[in-house]
């Protein structure tokens, strides 16, 4: 990548008065949707401390199959992509392009490995057979173990599509950045992926601790 | 329009902010696995959320700058805590509240088997 | 820029369907939702007719009884998610938004095509469910029914929720515009109160939208995989999907009703050339509205299995969101007082709102008192209250608001005398549809029913019948709606004398709303303070 | 509607609500009355005010309205308007509160019914035993208790008369009490959306004399000894809810129809069989064997419902049928 080459002036959009008002209307606007994000994730939390209430045994079994060390292993691959990112931003504050891409393929190579890790967790259970009531097969387990894993699947599937989103996010920066579209004055998608991104982990270190430690 | 607004609006955080966070996320999350190796009983739900709470607050506050931000932003923000707060606590109120009136009410049976009639020996429940 | 060129407007700027479809200007996606409405409402009314065909008498008349169940599940899902949640946001506060706060556009004008897009995107899943062994489950979903029932429920529910989405992104947008895009001059208390009451209908769907989603993703999951949170013989909870359900679908009810208020608060201030009695009452009240909504969905449970205690929480705070709407009612008589009224059709529906909404909550109050609701839950009451709010209140103010800004839209006139005829026909036929089910309510006629006791058949016949005068007041709309379009006479940039923003620029209005920048001096409603030329 | 029992009207009754029948029927018609005439009261008030208002200040040539700045704001008004409602609102809650609270805690001596409801009947055990479908016989001025559950979704019990409804949910047990307060014969409804019968989902309450009561439980299943099995057939037609999925008219309701059905060809997945003695017993206690092409097989056991020579009856009563 050609870091001489000078970046692309931003043009503010036609119904905003400057830069300054584009970027805090579009982060708003982001904080806004995180909300709904908080929300949509929120209920699903809900639903748990429901299933936790009534059926408190099933999470102390379910908490012995599944594997805290891949848990522990995917919550740091995140919170370190986590900090990859705001460092890709921060490069762009400094004009620093060729950091700001190097920040960002990291970003996305934790996320990959993300992936990774779950597909190996995903296939043990699958292969015992630790699956939502359908398709539950798994011997000697309790009556309603089912249940766990039928949130299980939920929450942490919900989260990987964000993931996999997340992913697909970061490439369109990176393309963006190739082509010198972001820079001191213009990061607006960089700071809203960003902020995207941080909440795919905080959900992460919520789901850590009640799926994986707390039996 | 004035399309270049060049003022210096964008607050850049200083790098060791960034490092000491993710050093101190690191951290909280060795002790969280750490704690977990041992049995609180009823205390491993809270000290397992108190450290995530702590871990989140640490994101939200540094990592998306919430620390930095203008004041609807956090107000937003918090908003949607609490409104997940009351969606959490009327919904428990409901299944929390249930055994007090009608014991009889809570208590959960299999519909797979046919229900059990309850009348031969059938007490009050009150 | 295009005042440049006379006789511009965002209508001809620039044409070809492709314009159209790509347009990034919220008065033409506003219109499109406006038709996309239209074709909604005509939808979920034909199903209303031919189930209310069927009620004509007890037994099988036209259709079977699971065809009657899939066609009273289409008539709610599709006047709830695809008609009365867009309505009046989607579509006038799409296209006024903007121009009431002095904006060129919404904050995100992408993001407002994409809600577009989405909407249709999820129409079209209703659409299959539709030819594909449509639901019937009722728009409401109940596990475990909706969960072992053999019919097309996953699209939808897969239709429903990326709704949910549409409905999300309108919702972000008018914060954020409402936030960042006012114009120089136009304080938080300088905001027209339609644009405070969509302000306050964002914040709903913002919050309450995303736990639908969630609500019916795990419900298409449920009957997926069988994850059995909502699945009794799996181990879960129905009445927990109840709480799920209920905690999108009671604050819902405000997405509908809130901007039809602001609807309101303009008309009565327009057609009285008076200042708003009590404006900080009115817009508080709106928020006020928007967060006590998120405490009272439990009242929809008192029969459900729910907690006593729980029950009691509920039912005392649906009491209390009754007052801001009382309030507001109080507030707008007391604007007609020593007033300058014009009785023309928009200010019609004003009337027909005061009258039916105010039933409509009255009604409300029974409903929401503990004992009595036990015996007037899912009767035809409930159907009948509901109906005067949702289409007594929301839709009544629809009509006033298109009848209002009609001439803003399109730039021309409609027929007065028409508008008045098919209200008569309008009012007449509503009443005699629902003041009816009041009846068959309290009598104890369940609500869902295909078939019923002999008894009860003058009554529903009564009813039936008055769908065919409330269908004719309706065509008769749509005819001079129509013949507006095509040979409306020239309406004027300000027909109606108002002093609302919207009013000073050109009627259609330029794409980019106004020639310069507006700079806001006086209140919307200052009649008393500013002399129109 | 082809329910033979004969309930008491519900149209027939001098207010709005229909004839109260149990303990909680007075105070909950008087909340009704109240806000009723409450709100009628307001509510002529509203429109008399605002016609008033639009007449009086209606533009009409040689009009003008007041100059001078508009009144905005009035603290007296609004309060006024503020207020009171919100006091009067109180006082409902609290009136419908106390009433609620009144149905939901059962007296202790009460009698206790168990229920079921299933796709699309009610099913009824007594202590002793004795089970009924679609019909309940209980004692006057004895407070009743029904202990609700579902086999299948959620269904709602609910008795016009009475004034009481209570969800029937599959995995739990609802409690629902009352007190008759007059002898009749009263109509249940499902109220809560179950299905294609969901309409047919009725019932009757028989509400009797406590020594009818107690001769009827005494004598129950066994005072139709005396009947011919047709006859007895026709009568468990409808006492045993068969008339909410089949006709004997040839109409199609959600099961297939009993005219001519004797001797016929039915045709199912996997053969077909000629509709004889023993196919019609095995449909009845065992319905999901054999679901005639067209039907769903939503129709459940009666094994244990019905005895031998019930059964024989309801063949006996479908062979007239032609």
């Amino acid at each position: 990548m050609k870091i001489t080459e000078p970046h692309k002036e931003h043009i503010v959009a036609h119904h905003f008065a400057n830069s300054k008002h584009e970027f805090d209307s579009a982060r708003l606007g982001m904080w806004i949707f995180l909300v709904t994000e908080v929300l949509f994730f929120g209920a699903l939390f809900v639903a748990y401390a429901f299933l936790r209430w009534s059926y408190p045994e099933i999470f102390v079994e379910a908490h012995h199959i599944l594997s805290w060390k891949m848990g522990a292993l995917n919550t740091a691959i995140l919170i370190f992509s986590s900090f990859t990112m705001v460092m890709a931003i921060r490069s762009a504050q400094l004009n620093q392009r060729l950091k700001t891409s190097l920040y960002l393929i990291t970003t996305m190579i934790c996320a990959f490995g993300f992936l990774v890790v779950k597909f190996f967790e995903y296939s043990a259970k699958i292969h015992h057979g630790y699956l939502p009531a359908k398709y539950f097969v798994a011997h000697g387990a309790s009556e309603y173990l089912h249940l766990f894993f039928g949130l299980y699947f939920t929450m942490t599937g919900l989260h990987g599509i964000h993931v996999l989103v997340g992913i697909g996010l970061i490439i369109w920066l990176l393309l963006r950045n190739r082509k010198g579209h972001f820079y001191s004055n213009y990061y607006t998608p960089l700071e809203m992926v960003g902020l995207y991104w941080h909440f795919v982990d905080l959900v992460w270190i919520f789901l850590f601790p009640l799926f994986y430690l707390v039996g | 329009m004035s399309n270049h607004d060049h003022s210096d609006h964008h607050f850049i955080v200083p790098a060791r902010y960034y490092v000491a966070t993710l050093l101190s996320l690191l951290v909280l999350t060795i002790i969280t696995v750490v704690v977990a190796q041992y049995n609180f009983g009823g205390w491993n739900l809270p000290i397992a959320l108190l450290v995530a709470v702590i871990k989140a607050g640490l994101v939200i506050n540094i990592f998306m700058g919430l620390r930095w931000n203008r004041t609807f932003d956090r107000i937003a923000f918090l908003g949607s805590l609490v409104f997940l707060f009351i969606f959490f606590l009327f919904s428990f109120s409901d299944e929390l509240l249930r055994p007090y009136r009608n014991p009889i009410e809570a208590v959960h049976h299999d519909i797979k088997s046919p229900v059990k009639p309850l009348v031969k020996g059938a007490e009050h429940h009150e | 820029m295009s005042e440049s060129v006379p006789g511009t407007n965002y209508i001809n700027a620039v044409s070809g369907i492709k314009s159209w479809l790509t347009t990034l200007d919220h008065k033409r996606i506003g219109i499109m939702y406006l038709l996309f409405i239209a074709i909604s409402f005509g939808l979920g009314g034909f199903f209303a007719l031919a189930l209310r065909l069927e009620l004509l008498n007890p037994g099988q008349l036209i259709v079977s009884a699971k065809q009657y169940n899939q066609l009273f599940t289409l008539h709610g899902a599709v006047m709830v998610f695809l008609f009365i949640v867009p309505s009046i946001p989607a579509s006038l506060g799409n296209f006024l938004l903007p121009i009431q706060l002095g904006a060129k556009d919404v904050a995100f004008p992408r993001l407002n095509l994409a809600s577009l897009y989405l909407y249709v995107f999820g129409a079209a899943f209703c659409v299959y469910s539709m030819v594909s062994g449509a639901a019937d489950t009722g728009w409401t979903f109940y596990t475990p029914y909706s969960s072992t029932t053999d019919t097309s429920v996953i699209s939808m529910t897969l239709g429903a929720f990326i709704l949910g989405f549409s409905s999300i992104f309108t919702g972000i947008n008018f914060i954020v515009t409402v936030h960042k895009m006012r114009a120089p001059g136009m304080s938080w208390f300088k905001l027209p109160l339609f644009t405070w009451s969509l302000y306050a209908t964002a914040i709903i769907q913002v919050l309450a939208t995303p736990v639908l989603g969630i609500t019916l993703l795990l419900l298409v999951v449920e009957r997926l995989v069988g994850i059995g949170i909502f699945d009794p013989a799996l181990g879960g909870d129905p009445v927990l999907f109840q709480h799920f359900f209920w905690f999108y679908s009671h604050p819902a009810v405000y997405i509908m009703i809130l901007p039809a208020m602001g609807v309101m608060s303009e008309l009565v201030t327009t057609f009285s050339k008076k200042n708003i009695f009590g404006y900080k009452m009115v817009a508080f009240s709106s928020i006020a509205i928007a967060v006590i909504s998120f405490l009272v969905w439990g009242h929809h449970l008192y029969v459900s299995g729910q907690s006593d205690y729980a029950d009691m929480i509920f039912s005392f705070l649906t009491y209390l969101v009754a007052i801001p709407s009382a309030v507001k009612v109080f507030n707008w008589i007391a604007t007609l007082y020593n007033g300058e009224i014009e009785l023309k059709a928009p200010f019609l529906y004003f009337i027909a709102f005061l009258f039916l909404f105010t039933i409509g909550g009255f009604t409300g109050i029974m409903l929401a008192s503990l004992s009595l609701d036990v015996h007037l839950h899912d009767t035809y009451f409930v159907v009948a209250h509901f109906h005067y709010v949702m289409m007594g209140g929301t839709v009544m103010a629809f009509l006033g608001g298109i009848h209002y800004w009609w001439p803003k839209m399109f730039g021309k006139m409609y027929s007065e005398k028409a508008a008045v005829v098919a209200w008569f026909f309008i009012m007449a036929g509503f009443n005699m549809v629902f003041f009816t089910q009041f009846i068959l309510g309290t009598k104890g006629m369940p609500r869902r029913y295909y078939s019923y006791l002999d008894q009860f058949q003058p009554l529903h016949a009564f009813s039936t019948v008055g769908t065919w005068v409330l269908t004719v007041g309706f065509l008769i709309m749509a005819f001079y709606l129509v013949e507006s379009l095509l040979n409306g006479e020239p309406a004027g940039d300000n027909p109606w004398g108002s002093l609302g923003l919207e009013w000073t620029t050109q009627s259609p209005p330029i794409t980019e709303n106004f020639a310069d920048t507006p700079h806001i001096i006086h209140g919307p409603y200052d009649y008393d303070k500013v002399k129109l030329s | 509607m082809q329910n033979k029992t004969i309930t008491e009207s519900l149209i027939a009754s001098n207010g709005w609500m229909p004839k109260a029948a149990s303990t909680f029927a007075p105070n909950i018609d008087g909340l009704f009355n109240f806000i009723l005439y409450g709100s009628i009261l307001l509510f002529v008030g509203i429109l008399i005010v605002t016609a008033l208002f639009i007449i009086k200040y209606r533009k009409r040539p040689g009009y003008s309205p007041p100059s001078g700045p508009h009144i905005t704001h009035n603290t007296f008004l609004e309060l006024a308007w503020t207020v009171p409602p919100l006091i009067l609102t109180i006082f409902i809650f609290y009136w419908g509160f106390t009433g609620f609270l009144d149905m939901a805690v059962a007296p202790k001596n009460s009698l206790d019914i168990s229920v079921t409801g299933k796709k699309w009947m009610w099913q009824f055990e007594y202590k002793n035993g004795t089970k009924t479908l679609g019909e309940i016989v209980v004692p006057v001025n004895t407070p009743v208790s029904l202990i609700m559950s579902s086999e299948d979704v959620i269904h709602s019990f609910y008795v016009p008369n009475f004034r009481i409804k209570r969800d029937v949910i599959p995995n739990r047990y609802t409690k629902q009490w009352f007190e008759a307060t007059r002898t009749g014969t009263f109509q249940i409804f499902c109220t809560e959306y179950c299905g294609d019968g969901h309409s047919q989902m009725l019932g009757v309450i028989r509400v009797v004399s406590a020594d009818d009561y107690e001769k009827w439980l005494a004598n129950a299943g066994s005072a139709d000894d005396g009947l011919p099995p047709e006859k007895l057939g026709e009568k468990l037609y409808t006492s045993k809810g068969c008339v909410a999925c089949h006709s004997v008219d040839g109409t199609n309701k959600i099961g297939p129809t009993w005219k001519g059905l004797f001797g016929k060809t039915r045709a199912y997945a996997g053969g077909s069989t000629v509709a004889d003695e023993n196919y019609i017993k095995e449909s009845i206690e065992n319905p999901t064997a054999k679901v005639v092409t067209g039907y769903q097989p939503v129709m459940p056991s009666f094994k244990g419902l019905l005895n031998d020579k019930e059964i024989a009856g309801v063949i006996a009563y479908i062979k007239t049928l032609k």
